[in-house]
């Protein structure tokens, strides 16, 4: 039931809502996470952010977390969306909805799938900064934490 | 004396340190974990070196499963390196 | 911040996204909840919702539980817009938004706001069933259990 | 012998129970509180007090805030009876 894709292109929050609960009148409740680029990180003004991604594993990955999730929360639909490429601040990176008709489980799947998708999918942030070089964002510990509140990724 | 090739895949820094992203290389005999075969690659160049750090901060996948440095390689498989992942 | 409305029209969560965070890259983390009308309910199946609400106190009360949100978590915008009229199965009724740089940020306000607006806001849903005659919807203890995580809103 | 009107609003399963939505009335004297408030509006009529039933059921504001049964109520006032809310 789940959709999930990686891509280069933009999406829609609205257009991707209707597209997982278009025509059905059994949901009730659609818990979501947008996340976006921003223009600071650790104190340097961002100008771009590129991401690279493991073609193959990236979509085995998020398809294993989003039917992990379905097994955990009664969901009737999710959707996962991973942008790849160059990105400028204020751009789209990534989208999770999370369709049941039970608001926590609802938001609590949404909470689930961007904790895993930060840990568990095989994508990497390098930046590009304002006052001239890259760098490729390290993996925080902070993001390891929230996600194991969930348990752990087979492996990672 | 190579038991057949299998494709190692780099990503992040790693593939920046190293210079390719993706090598072809026979496995030798006594090779039979990521760990080993991790220790293998870094004798290739100084790049693969530079690249494949030991320590805490390399992750690995075998047939694109996270994998730890006790689980086996075997000719055919596909083996990628890569630093803790940072996407969302 | 904030911004709060009551209003018959529907609305769109991608045009609420865009106009909560249009033209900023300081955000990086939107949560959101949508909540939309059922045709099932207690097992009976309905034909349309029909929310009253107390105008005035209705906007008071969103208001406060915007602020009070914003003053709990580093918020950098939300949005709380709530339907009135007769809704059919299917059609959005809530939506919630949280800007935050913090995903956890952003997730837990979105989950907080929608507790205290289901306990706090003065919003009475009618059912009409498909079996004939209609009924006022009951308060159930688990919204008020579920409120209550967050403390209580003032009097309530 | 009134001291002043107080405006009462009724909402959902109150409004159609009582039979309006909104009535004025002048407060009479010894009703200084929601609670008096409440048992002197069930007097008024059958209506009344079938919509403003005692017990945990009823919710109560006073100038558009929560009250509980000892909130004051003053001449000017707005006092709202309801069920509890069910939106969201």
């Amino acid at each position: 039931m789940a959709s999930v894709r990686v891509q280069a292109a933009d999406f829609d929050i609205g257009a991707e809502t209707r597209a997982l609960t278009g025509g059905r009148a059994d949901i009730g409740a659609i818990g979501s996470f947008l996340g976006t680029v921003r223009d600071i990180a650790g104190g340097r003004r961002i100008t771009a952010m590129t991401l690279e991604h493991y073609p193959g594993m990236t979509e085995r990955s998020m398809a294993r977390i989003a039917a992990e999730a379905e097994g955990r929360w009664p969901l009737l639909g999710c959707t996962l969306i991973h942008r790849i490429g160059r990105l400028l601040p204020g751009e789209n990176i990534v989208l999770v909805l999370a369709a049941s008709p039970h608001r926590h489980a609802a938001l609590e799947a949404a909470g689930f799938l961007i904790d895993w998708l930060k840990t568990a999918a095989p994508f990497w942030k390098m930046e590009e900064f304002a006052d001239g070089g890259t760098g490729w964002v390290e993996a925080r510990d902070t993001d390891g934490a929230a996600a194991a509140r969930w348990g752990t990724f087979p492996g990672a | 004396m190579g038991r057949g090739s299998i494709k190692i895949l780099y990503f992040a820094w790693l593939r920046e340190r190293v210079g390719v992203s993706e090598e072809d290389v026979d496995l030798p005999e006594g090779i039979g974990t990521v760990g080993a075969l991790q220790d293998w690659l870094r004798g290739r160049s100084p790049r693969h070196a530079a690249g494949l750090v030991t320590g805490m901060t390399i992750r690995c996948a075998v047939n694109q499963e996270f994998a730890g440095p006790d689980e086996a390689v075997r000719p055919g498989d596909e083996v990628a390196f890569f630093p803790p992942v940072t996407g969302g």
